[in-house]
């Protein structure tokens, strides 16, 4: 029929569309992980991190260039529809950028950091920071010897400080409840593994 | 705090779908109605065709109160909320169509209506048909989905009508079943629901051909 | 006829387990408040001990609201839907009094509550405590998968406790788990959920000895 | 204390349960002889009809018993120990009638009793029909159980009829399976064991069909 | 200890005799196997089976002298510690016999026919029984077609008989219990395949 | 019929059964008696010494009332009616000796009775020991399990004991559990279930060692 070859154009532009969103988000999360490991490597020397640091400029200014990407796939009317699409990058995003705002600042970035430069989906922001308290337990695992046992608990502190407010969000729909629970999960895991360091310590 | 500011975000996102969850369940509850008189249709035909009219009536002016609310806000953030409801009428209204059980569509018997027409029949002016308008419509998913479910219920059909020795309905049932299965091969479908549900077709055309088969025996 | 008879059932069952599911999970969100609380009691005593108490005073309140719906219907053919909840929540009440952290409990510091006590907290008047009664009560067993888990905590709790050189909660825990040990050993167990949730509390005896054992180095 | 309680629970119930076990296999006993019996009555027609009636009399009062200790308790707490014994008699019983073979229901020939029917023949007074009743009772589901099981059986008494040359009973059989098929075919059932029974009736449909087919060549 | 090693003496021992008994029981399958082998090769060119038949009369000899042996060695008080062991061998052994005489009397042989020379267990005759239908079906499946509906029916009525007469025994312990189930699954599967070839024969 | 004379005598055999069975649960009964007098002897020594004297004293007699039954028939073909509760009791007069609660055996404190003992302490008329005569007695297995057992309880009196600050049961447990492991490699067992028993006694052994070791630091 001529609807059907109607609804083929239709669904066929959606899905290019849909593949090329997916392929920014790939690139996203890519430069975000190699951002992190740098951070990691600077970090082991110097922490706090120096707020002039710029080894991860070069990582940043892609980042930046794929979001402005994204953000003209986006600019059309049934934007949402996608969303689920680019979530995976922008978490890792998200991710990357709040790690190197701890590692400086010892405190949580804000969604609506200027360092962001975008309009961040509050959900996102939320699982992004959330896979970021992993990044601090490594973090705390590989270098707690060389702190001083306060240093650390006030580490520890702050990590569960977050995850008491993670944990506090109410009425999330399903979806989002069910990826809240898993990351939350990771966490107590990851704080568990910050304790024996300290319990090791001590002994 | 950030949280307390994301709280009531979600806070206000839920009680909204929440209002509209309410009002597709009452859709559901009319679709149920609705499937019920079509099972008595095959008995009774002509007396139910007023209650079928009525039934649909009533899931139009529903839709239409769905559709106030959902379009005052971002369509595709909530459509899960309401997307397989609108499966369900767009399968009725097909069958309903189908079976000439609806009035004023009576020339539709043995057809299936197109995307526009299950439109026009829902509500011809706040539903847009195609998916590039942002507000409440019918999208081309939802109307296949309805396509594929009406091809079950016909394969069911030609069975029950040769118990009541309808020889017509099993035939009609595997030419709409056939054309079915031929339109849904000019599409490139994704490894998604779609796929899944279209995969079942063969079942259902199998069907139909076996019941063909045996009544010419 | 039979099968709307049976449909209405179904619908009932349905909509009834789906409203008591998400009470019950209202329950268990709190729940996990509390348990980080808890966690922070350790390091900033007094202070948390008000947000524990209200804490508990949510869920109190949430499951007599719980309680209310399901002493309507069949005790045992939806007792499933809660009592992972119940026991979670018996687990944590049974934690906030051996921490001393629950206001007007805190000569308990240090000492198990009983069942009896544990449902008084919760609500004196609305959750019976004995299970030959089919209204919504907390269940032997429940209470006991909880006594089973504070074990879990409180060897846990030892070692963060010597992180900030608490000497006194390590030993007051291992002495709380060897008498729960002791106790479930004596009984005869069914190849059940206790038997299996007691098999792993041997574990957490050996963890709570080791922490006890590297203290006296 | 607390831990002797619970002994006494866990001890209580599992004799509670060995008792119920133990009586419902006495039941499952007598349902395979009056199932055999049943499959006689095909060949010796009168004959087996006394002996089927006494089966069915002194599963009636075996069913008494159960009842009787059953409906000291829980319900719910025990109904998975009978259940399937009681879709068993259910389907059973509904094949006694269905062929004749039922002192005083002879009129029932060719057709399905009711639940209520069923519940009269097996005890009138002791076993309550309606689901919401706690005590011991036959319920909706397990009727419908015994209405899907039915079917095999009528499915392969078709085969055998035509052995014996019965040419009536393979197409009663047929339109009895028919209605089955297409008034289970209205509900919309949960993904529990009815769904899953009803799932293979699919299969006794065409195994009829097939032998109503075989005969008319 | 002393205590001990008197011990593994007497284990040792009952081990031993355990190990004896299970391969005389071994011993009698094998010869009730290739004894039923033989009874379908005759019985398809002779049915009823004469009552002279004597091909298998080499195999009955082997199964008696083992027979024999096996009542040596329960010539203890002992002996019923050793009954699972030998039960599976009896089995067979009735199984054949009784196989045997259906095929020259298509009736039942009983626990004390003279043929048996042994005093049976009542229920490794109740097991050995029920497998016999198994060959049975196997008969009348091969030679169905040679026969009149009538006959076989007449056939399919004694297995039905059997089977009804097998379902009624009561009060059997769980283990006799269980194993009686599995045969009756078996038997009414057997059942339901002759009626499918009646069927077949029909049409 | 042969099947109602085969019937007469599963009839004989499930009554005789029956009886067994209920002279076996008296014993079972009075074994967890004797287990939770056991339990206390720890803390109040000679007060309760009394009472399992006693305790031991009616199992005697139970068994020698089951004995009297058991011994008009063949002992082997009934012997799992009993063999679990004779090793039951078998293991806890091997306790009662090694604890030095048994009245007139206070010489064998921190020993393993033999078989023999075993035997006479029960019943020294009635009860022989060795498996030739077929008579009912108490068989090397039963004995043997009883020994199994045993170890597991001393294990486990190892840990308690520790908290009450007592040190030579620890080390007298691991003395014997050290003995019936070497004892235990005497024998050639096969693969059944004393074998899988003893595959657990390298378990106790380790955690008898464990609390010796503990101790020793």
């Amino acid at each position: 029929e001529v609807e059907f070859q109607q609804f083929q154009r239709v669904l066929q532009e959606q899905q290019d569309k849909r593949e090329r969103i997916i392929r920014i988000s790939r690139e996203i999360t890519i430069q975000s992980k190699r951002m992190i490991f740098l951070l990691h490597q600077a970090s082991s020397t110097k922490f706090p991190l120096p707020l002039e640091f710029d080894k991860t400029k070069q990582h940043k200014q892609n980042i930046q260039k794929q979001l402005g990407l994204l953000k003209q796939e986006l600019d059309t009317p049934d934007a949402e529809r996608y969303a689920a699409s680019c979530s995976p990058g922008i978490q890792e995003f998200v991710e990357a950028y709040a790690f190197e705002y701890w590692l400086q600042h010892q405190s949580l970035i804000q969604p609506n950091d200027a360092k962001f430069q975008i309009d961040l989906q509050s959900f996102d922001y939320v699982l992004g920071v959330c896979d970021m308290t992993g990044e601090i337990m490594r973090f705390l695992i590989t270098h707690g010897s060389k702190f001083a046992m306060v240093d650390v608990l006030s580490h520890v502190q702050f990590l569960r400080e977050l995850n008491l407010e993670c944990t506090k969000l109410r009425n999330l729909n399903r979806r989002s409840q069910n990826d809240l629970k898993q990351k939350l999960g990771v966490m107590d895991n990851s704080i568990s593994k910050v304790e024996s360091i300290c319990y090791s310590k001590i002994l | 705090s950030i949280f307390r500011e994301l709280q009531a975000k979600i806070d206000h996102e839920t009680s909204l779908r929440d209002e509209l969850s309410s009002r597709v369940e009452t859709i559901d509850q009319e679709s149920k109605v609705l499937r019920l008189l079509l099972g008595e249709f095959e008995i009774s035909n002509n007396e139910t065709s007023i209650d079928i009219t009525k039934s649909i009536e009533v899931i139009k002016v529903k839709i239409q109160e769905l559709a106030k609310v959902a379009s005052e806000h971002s369509y595709y953030k909530y459509v899960n909320v309401w997307d397989r409801a609108i499966q369900e009428v767009a399968c009725l209204t097909l069958l309903a169509a189908w079976r000439g059980a609806l009035q004023g569509h009576e020339d539709k018997k043995y057809q299936l209506l197109t995307l526009e027409q299950v439109g026009q029949i829902l509500n011809a002016t706040l539903v847009p048909v195609y998916p590039e308008e942002v507000k409440f419509h019918i999208s081309i998913e939802e109307y296949l989905h309805g396509v594929l479910s009406i091809s079950t219920e016909l394969a069911r059909l030609s069975v029950n009508a040769v118990i009541y020795g309808n020889k017509e309905v099993p035939l009609k049932s595997l030419q709409t079943i056939e054309n079915v299965h031929s339109s849904f091969q000019l599409l490139s479908l994704k490894n998604d629901s779609l796929r899944r549900h279209f995969d079942g077709l063969k079942y259902q055309l199998k069907r139909a051909e076996d019941v063909v088969y045996d009544m010419r025996i």
